[in-house]
């Protein structure tokens, strides 16, 4: 069998082949302007799925559902802070990240402290957070992004690469420093292989859950942010789209949900995989329903190619 | 024609070769013992037997007729059954689910027999219930039991399988004397029946206690069989790991000096009730007794694990309170606990991890960050210094072998120098070579005047290394052994409390 | 009896439309009861899946409604619980989404003329002749499906217009952005987008990220967009429609359902079975922009045009 | 190596220190007492027959969905296509009805059939190719509401009138609807003396101990989608009783309420403990907490927030006992 093929690379070589696959169906598909811009539109999802991967590697059968919600109450609050004024963008951003985090906060610290499992405990605040979104916004959001955000998410830069982009470089460059090179890092993949060797090394394990989870609100309400400066005006479900794709590219990228390993390299390239492949299938022609068909196989493809777990018989 | 025969078996994980042609023969009616160093292959020889590894070659025959086993699911038609090293039972099943899973009595369409499965188990039960002189709670699910009472079950849960292979690979590790000895006695009744019995243990006592032959393994090959009646342990030693390598357990320890660096009074806590003891610099301080009285619990609640209810401890004259392990750390203490895939290491990350994780906040800088250059120092210094054989730091702590493990566990705080080490039965599982090695570390480290309380369930490692013995029962101190008192029949008689009132 | 307990059910609050739509039904709601002719209104308001909407619509019955205005998540799901309604002699109207039960009165704007509008508008202005990409709502959506069956008639009549590929971006602002971005690097001569509803903001966006001429497009009308109309009809030319699908039709249901309860009867004929057709309010065209921009500039970009029948509009259709 | 071999079996273990989060299942029972008091409370009428009926009419899909994934997580999956199943059983059992009487069998039989395979593609999908069940699922969900909408695409079909009124009747004096739960609690309660379910707890209690000892994993793991399957069709069978119709969208929600009813019922998420009791209950709360909203007269905006909160604050007292457990 000889070692096992690193998934990242796997998942990267599919990523090309599902933009020769686009070309040939419709040429044009490949061309630089647009791999720019499948880029970008991957890059919400990739940072959204960046507290997703720190969630998941921290084991304890982490995952945040709450992510499309904070997604969107984070970009609610910017818009209303921000209403297009770019001299308000700072102000905003820093509204919308703490809230995120507080949220988030809030997740961590029931899951920690009073043991509720995440998946349950995220989908609940979920819904808590749409409803906080109803009431703050009275079912109207308001305000719209600023000039200087549209222009951060479209305007192009060095290479024709818009500043999103370069942000998302510097979010991957920081994240798997940190990963590698702190000791928060190596905190988070030891609880997620071994909570309990964790905590008798003398990690805090607690208070690694709560930073974990106050994190992924953090990087959701950034998030929400970043795309509200390419939907540029808010609307509430802005968000949803994100939670179960966010786990899928972290899984895509390599990482295992049992937590302990994996990174945000893999987490990149799995969201690119994901928004390419729905591109392909938006250029196909075809019905809705054959769209949905041809999504799931292909994705089950893909994690049968890397995706499986250990044999029983060894 | 022996009963059964194993030849060519060859087995690799990846880039470990667990066995390598081993070859394995033995007869009904006797009880074989299977040896070897840690990571010669002996559960991994075993699995084959039970299917649960895939040998990348090999032979078997039983009863002459050549077999194939694809999986556990086969071995029920060749009556195999295992206790294993690392257990089989279901957590949340209770002992009478699992003592039987997966031959549970039925009717046609699938359904359970539920009596039928209860007279089943307490037979089983009954057989051991007399040697045990006590009962299991067979309802309750196993995962609340004593680790002792669930190896208990995983042995009925063999023999309830009423097998003609019986294999009983480290079966005896979590046991105390006298549930070995019921362990033994429906042993012996199965092998009188003619079963044949395969008992794997770093314990010779019990090795020559039980068995009439013995099958050395090193290195994934079968060095020989030997019958007992005609070697001695250093014969079965040299066999096992070359010449040379004995352990010197009996040698004067260095006296400990004046200085107290813990102090304990009063300590209460779960399973403790008013504990009270000084410990000095270089000195090596046994918890003795029986197992399961409180000796694991005074170390958790020592490192700040688990929370006393009462007292105080004093570290260097100071009066300190740990609510996280951290605390512990920072005043200086280390633990190494007694279940190490459980609770020492993170299997699935690299050896540098493992052996940076407890010290990494020595050698950071700034709000966090780490030199990969000083991590790697940090780990090559103590690969080197307790001489852990790895391939690669980089590779994941599961590829090594138990002692390697288990070196990685001490090595993780030697990083950090630890004023006070806390060893919960840190040779548990480990064998000879490699018992002698942490033997000799310990002694270096009293030495340079750290203290070690050590926990253990071997009786001469603890006689043979300690100052002085704390002997434990019902989670208070029932006797302090020292000098001329430490030896066997004291500490026997202190733990089984003989010629005191109760 | 009178006074009455009037309902509203609504099952997605995920869209601002629903917002406004309830609170045009409240404010109606108040004059019926400053009048003394309702006491009690129950709001349900919550994003729930069909089951949750029909336990909601029970829990009216069971609390006591004579009417119940609902906003359906379903087309068909409701019919066995709008029969039960009907059986307690509690009056049900659908508004904006028709549903197929005969108990209940469906009062709803024709989505297919609404959509045909939209698409004959398209199809003059490009001349009867060109490429045009179709960015629907939900696939099996009734709604989207009644849209498209008329818009798809409009274009079949004009032997010039070439569908180039009809996709869905669910109603969803920035999947019609990420849709659109798509279709423009597949199809390198689009002349006409038509697209409905808040989809138009995202694939306008992506249209103007493209650098390329703006094709035509349709549009909607609600101010957010409009805004962007307002801004790019000067400077790039631009050229769009919005069709007013008013979130008033609450207002304008619970005008009937009160007519009902005073025992008043439907003229027949304004009846399509048991659909009752209201106009379309009005169209957002180039001709008619700046009266209307300049009285609604000032409301918040997520305020549709709106328009409803008052009582006494919805008087005449009554014997 | 001692311990390295079975070392994931050792995650079982240890997780029982740590990771256990298990609202005993009498908690659950105490928290379907309170939501009723409070209903009742709330509500003048609440104790009568319609209202009963209806509500139970309403219980029926969500209650037959938390069963199956019950089944599914005690065995250590997920089931995040459950909903579309559901949706996918909808279709083509109104599909296949066309208004009649005399085809409700073959509709039916077809129905369970069709919840049947897609269980048993998800259970291959997990125990043979051996995926990660959320993200196989996940993905599954799509083939099957592409297929549900390629099969109706748009809602309609008709449902027989008798179809629809006989699970609106009563019988003996008891609602059909409330039959129908106890039917599936009986189900349950027999299922739970078969050795496939001991099967399904060892395996999701822990898979390699379970496997080491001869347990048929894989099998067993099949077997509880395959179950799954099942008990989703019942439910998509609820649903069409309950809305007389089909429509290719009507499952999708169910997937993440039927994860949280298991949960509030007392089955850890990590498989091998709790039971189907705890799950009935926990979808029975589920649904009486939209009540609750209701009848507490809750402002609209204010419903969505108070529904969340209400959930996650049940989990989190829920909880509260298992915390004291914590000690081996
Ligand atoms: N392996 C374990 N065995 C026993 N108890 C444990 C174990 N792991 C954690 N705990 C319990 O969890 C508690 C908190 O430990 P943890 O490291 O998770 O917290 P922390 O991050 O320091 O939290 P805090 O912020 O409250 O200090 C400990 O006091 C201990 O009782
Ligand atoms: N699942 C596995 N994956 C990788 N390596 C393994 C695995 N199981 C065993 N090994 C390796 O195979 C070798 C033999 O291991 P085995 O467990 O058979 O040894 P052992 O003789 O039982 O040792 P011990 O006395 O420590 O129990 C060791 O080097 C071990 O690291
Ligand atoms: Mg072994
Ligand atoms: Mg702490």
């Amino acid at each position: 069998m000889g070692r096992p093929l690193n998934p990242v690379l796997i998942a990267f070589a599919i990523a090309v082949l599902l933009f020769v696959v686009g070309e040939l169906v419709s040429p044009g598909f490949a061309a630089y302007s647009q791999i720019i811009n499948v880029l970008r539109v991957s890059s919400f999802l990739g940072i959204i799925a960046a507290g997703q991967t720190l969630v998941i590697l921290s084991g304890g059968e982490g995952v945040d559902l709450s992510v499309g919600a904070i997604v969107t109450f984070g970009a609610i609050v910017a818009s209303r802070v921000i209403d297009g004024q770019d001299a308000m963008v700072l102000w905003g951003l820093a509204q919308a990240l703490a809230a995120g985090l507080a949220l988030g906060a809030v997740n961590g610290i029931l899951i920690a402290y009073l043991k509720v499992p995440p998946l349950i405990m995220t989908l609940g605040m979920a819904s808590v957070v749409k409803g906080l979104s109803l009431v703050y916004t009275k079912g109207q959001p308001s305000g719209r992004a600023a000039p200087i955000m549209v222009r951060l998410v479209s305007q192009e830069t060095v290479f024709g690469i818009p500043g999103i982009l370069w942000i998302w470089l510097a979010l991957m460059v920081a994240l798997t420093f940190i990963l590698r090179q702190t000791t928060f890092g190596r905190s988070l993949y030891a609880i997620g292989a071994n909570r309990q060797a964790a905590y008798l090394s003398g990690v805090p394990v607690k208070r690694m859950v709560v930073a974990v989870y106050s994190l992924s609100g953090l990087l959701s309400a950034l998030g929400g942010f970043f795309f509200l400066g390419y939907t540029q005006s808010v609307f509430l479900n802005l968000g949803d789209r994100y939670v179960l794709p966010s786990v899928a590219a972290v899984v895509v990228g390599g990482t295992s949900l049992a937590g302990g390993a994996g990174g945000y390299v893999g987490t990149v390239v799995g969201s690119i995989v994901l928004t390419v492949l729905q591109s392909v299938l938006v250029t196909l022609r075809m019905e809705e329903a054959g769209r949905q068909i041809v999504y799931g196989i292909v994705l089950l493809a893909l994690l049968a190619a890397y995706g499986r777990q250990y044999r029983l018989r060894q | 024609m022996p009963y059964l025969t194993m030849s060519g078996v060859r087995k690799r994980f990846g880039g470990v070769v667990a066995l390598d042609g081993a070859s394995f023969a033995a007869e009904r009616g006797e009880v074989h013992a299977l040896l070897g160093a840690n990571g010669s292959g002996k559960s991994t020889l075993s699995k084959v037997l039970t299917g649960v590894v895939a040998p990348d070659e090999g032979r078997i025959e039983i009863d002459g007729q050549e077999v194939r086993i694809r999986g556990p699911q086969d071995t029920r038609k060749y009556r195999i059954a295992a206790v294993y090293q690392e257990l089989s039972l279901i957590p949340q099943l209770t002992g009478m689910e699992n003592i039987l899973l997966a031959y549970e009595p039925a009717n046609s369409l699938g359904f359970i027999d539920r009596k039928g499965l209860e007279r089943a188990v307490l037979e089983v039960a009954a057989r051991f219930e007399q040697a045990l002189g006590r009962r299991i709670d067979l309802h309750r699910p196993v995962e609340t039991l004593s680790p002792g009472d669930q190896q208990l079950i995983e042995a009925y849960k063999a023999l309830a399988r009423q097998p003609e292979i019986l294999i009983l690979d480290e079966a005896t590790a979590s046991l105390r004397q006298a549930e070995v000895e019921a362990l033994f006695q429906v042993v012996r009744e199965l092998r009188d029946k003619g079963a044949l019995i395969i008992f794997i243990s770093h314990r010779f006592q019990e090795v020559f206690a039980l068995c009439d032959r013995a099958t050395v393994l090193r290195n994934g090959q079968t060095v020989g069989t030997v019958d007992l009646a005609g070697v001695t342990e250093k014969d079965l030693v040299d066999m096992m790991v070359g010449r040379g390598a004995v352990s010197e357990v009996r040698e004067a320890p260095t006296p400990p000096r004046d200085d107290v660096v813990l102090r304990v009074r009063g300590l209460c806590g779960p399973r403790l009730q008013g504990v009270s003891f000084e410990l000095r610099a270089g000195e090596v301080l046994g918890l003795g007794g029986l197992q399961g009285q409180g000796q694991s619990e005074l170390l958790r609640v020592l490192f700040g694990a688990e929370q006393a209810s009462a007292g105080e401890i004093e570290v260097a004259g100071r009066r300190v309170v740990f609510r996280h392990p951290r605390d512990a750390v920072r005043h200086g203490l280390a633990l190494v606990p007694g279940n190490r895939a459980r609770e020492g290491l993170m299997l699935g990350r690299p050896i540098l991890e493992n052996l940076t994780i407890a010290s990494m906040h020595r050698r950071r800088r700034g709000p966090g960050f780490l030199s990969a250059r000083r991590e790697k120092e940090a780990a090559d210094g103590a690969v080197r210094s307790l001489g852990i054989k790895i391939g690669h730091l980089s590779g994941p702590a599961s590829t090594l072998s138990g002692g390697n493990q288990q070196k990685i566990v001490v090595g993780k705080w030697l990083l950090n120098k630890p004023r006070i080490i806390l060893m919960d039965d840190p040779t548990k599982g480990v064998d000879v070579g490699a018992k002698a090695e942490l033997y000799r570390f310990i002694r270096e480290l009293t030495q340079e005047g750290v203290s070690v309380i050590l926990n253990s369930s071997e009786n001469m490692e603890l006689l043979g290394l300690s100052h002085r013995v704390l002997v434990m029962y019902e989670g208070a101190i029932a006797d302090v052994l020292e000098g001329d008192d430490l030896n066997e029949n004291r500490l026997v008689a202190a733990a089984m409390r003989v010629g005191r009132p109760a | 009896a009178q006074p009455w307990t009037v309902g509203i059910s609504n099952g997605f609050v995920g869209s601002e439309w629903r917002t406004q739509m309830i609170e045009n039904f409240l404010r109606a709601a108040e004059e019926y009861q400053a009048r003394g002719l309702i006491d009690r209104v129950i709001v349900q308001s919550a994003d729930v899946d069909i089951n949750g909407q029909i336990q909601q619509i029970r829990n009216m019955i069971a609390a006591g409604v004579d009417a119940i205005i609902i906003n359906p998540n379903s087309q068909t799901a409701l019919d066995a619980v709008i029969e039960e309604a009907a059986m307690r002699g509690v009056i049900v109207i659908a508004v904006d989404q028709a549903v197929t039960s005969p108990d209940a009165l469906n009062v709803v704007i024709d989505q297919s003329e609404w959509a045909r509008i939209s698409a004959r508008w398209l199809a003059e202005q490009l001349g009867g002749q060109g490429n045009i990409v179709v960015i629907n709502g939900i696939a099996g959506h009734p709604a989207n499906e009644d849209r498209w069956d008329g818009a798809s008639e409009v274009f079949a009549s004009y032997p010039g217009i070439n569908v180039l590929t009809v996709t869905h971006a669910n109603w969803d602002q920035a999947t019609g952005q990420q849709v659109m971005a798509n279709l423009l690097a597949t199809y390198p001569n689009i002349d006409g987008v038509w697209v409905q509803d808040g989809m138009a903001e995202g694939a306008l966006r992506a249209l103007l990220a493209s650098g390329r001429p703006l094709p035509l497009m349709t549009g909607e009308a609600r101010i957010g967009y409009m805004r962007l109309w307002n801004e790019l009809r000067e400077s790039r030319g631009f050229n769009t429609i919005g069709v007013v699908n008013p979130p008033g039709i609450s207002a304008t249901g619970l005008h009937v359902a009160m007519q009902l309860l005073q025992g008043r009867e439907l003229r027949p004929e304004v009846l399509k079975g048991n659909t009752l057709f209201v106009p379309i309010p009005y169209a957002v065209t180039a001709d008619n922009f700046e009266e209307i921009w300049s009285a609604f500039a000032d409301y918040p970009d997520s305020y549709s045009l709106d328009g409803w029948l008052t009582e006494e509009e919805v008087q005449a259709y009554f014997k | 190596m001692a311990g390295s071999v079975l070392q994931t079996a050792n995650r079982g273990l240890w997780r029982s220190v740590w990771d256990r989060f298990r609202v005993p299942a009498w908690v659950s029972y105490v928290l379907l007492a309170a939501a009723v008091g409070v209903n009742a409370s709330l509500q003048p009428y609440f104790f009568t027959l319609y209202n009963i009926q209806s509500n139970l009419n309403t219980f029926v899909p969500l209650v037959a969905a938390a069963v199956g994934q019950t089944l599914i997580i005690l065995g250590g999956g997920i089931d995040l296509s459950l909903g579309a199943i559901i949706t996918l059983v909808d279709v083509v059992v109104v599909t296949l009805m066309e208004g009649s009487i005399e085809r409700v069998p073959l509709a039916l039989a077809a129905g369970l059939l069709v919840g049947g395979l897609c269980g048993l593609a998800n259970g291959v999908l997990a125990a043979y190719v051996r995926l990660q069940p959320i993200v196989a699922t996940f993905a599954t969900s799509f083939i099957w509401s592409g297929l549900a909408l390629w099969i109706m695409p748009r809602p309609g079909g008709s449902v027989p009138r008798a179809f629809y009124r006989g699970y609106r009747d009563v019988f003996l004096g008891i609602p059909v609807a409330a039959w129908i739960i106890l039917g599936i609690i009986v189900l349950w309660l027999i299922l739970k003396r078969h050795r496939v379910t001991r099967y399904i707890l060892a395996v999701g209690g822990d898979e390699r101990a379970a496997y080491a000892t001869g347990v048929p994993v894989a099998k067993a793991k099949v077997a509880s989608y395959v179950l799954g399957g099942l008990f989703a069709a019942l439910a998509g069978i609820g649903i069409v009783a309950n809305t007389a119709s089909g429509d290719p969208y009507v499952g999708g929600p169910i997937t993440l309420t039927s994860i949280t009813a298991v949960v509030i019922g007392g089955t850890r998420l990590s498989g091998g403990a709790g039971g189907a009791g705890g799950s009935i209950a926990g979808a029975m709360i589920l649904s009486l907490v939209g009540n609750i909203v209701f009848f507490a007269n809750v402002g609209s905006y204010y419903q969505e927030l108070i529904n969340g909160a209400i959930v996650v604050a049940a989990l989190a007292l829920a909880g509260i006992p298992s915390l004291r457990r914590r000690s081996l």
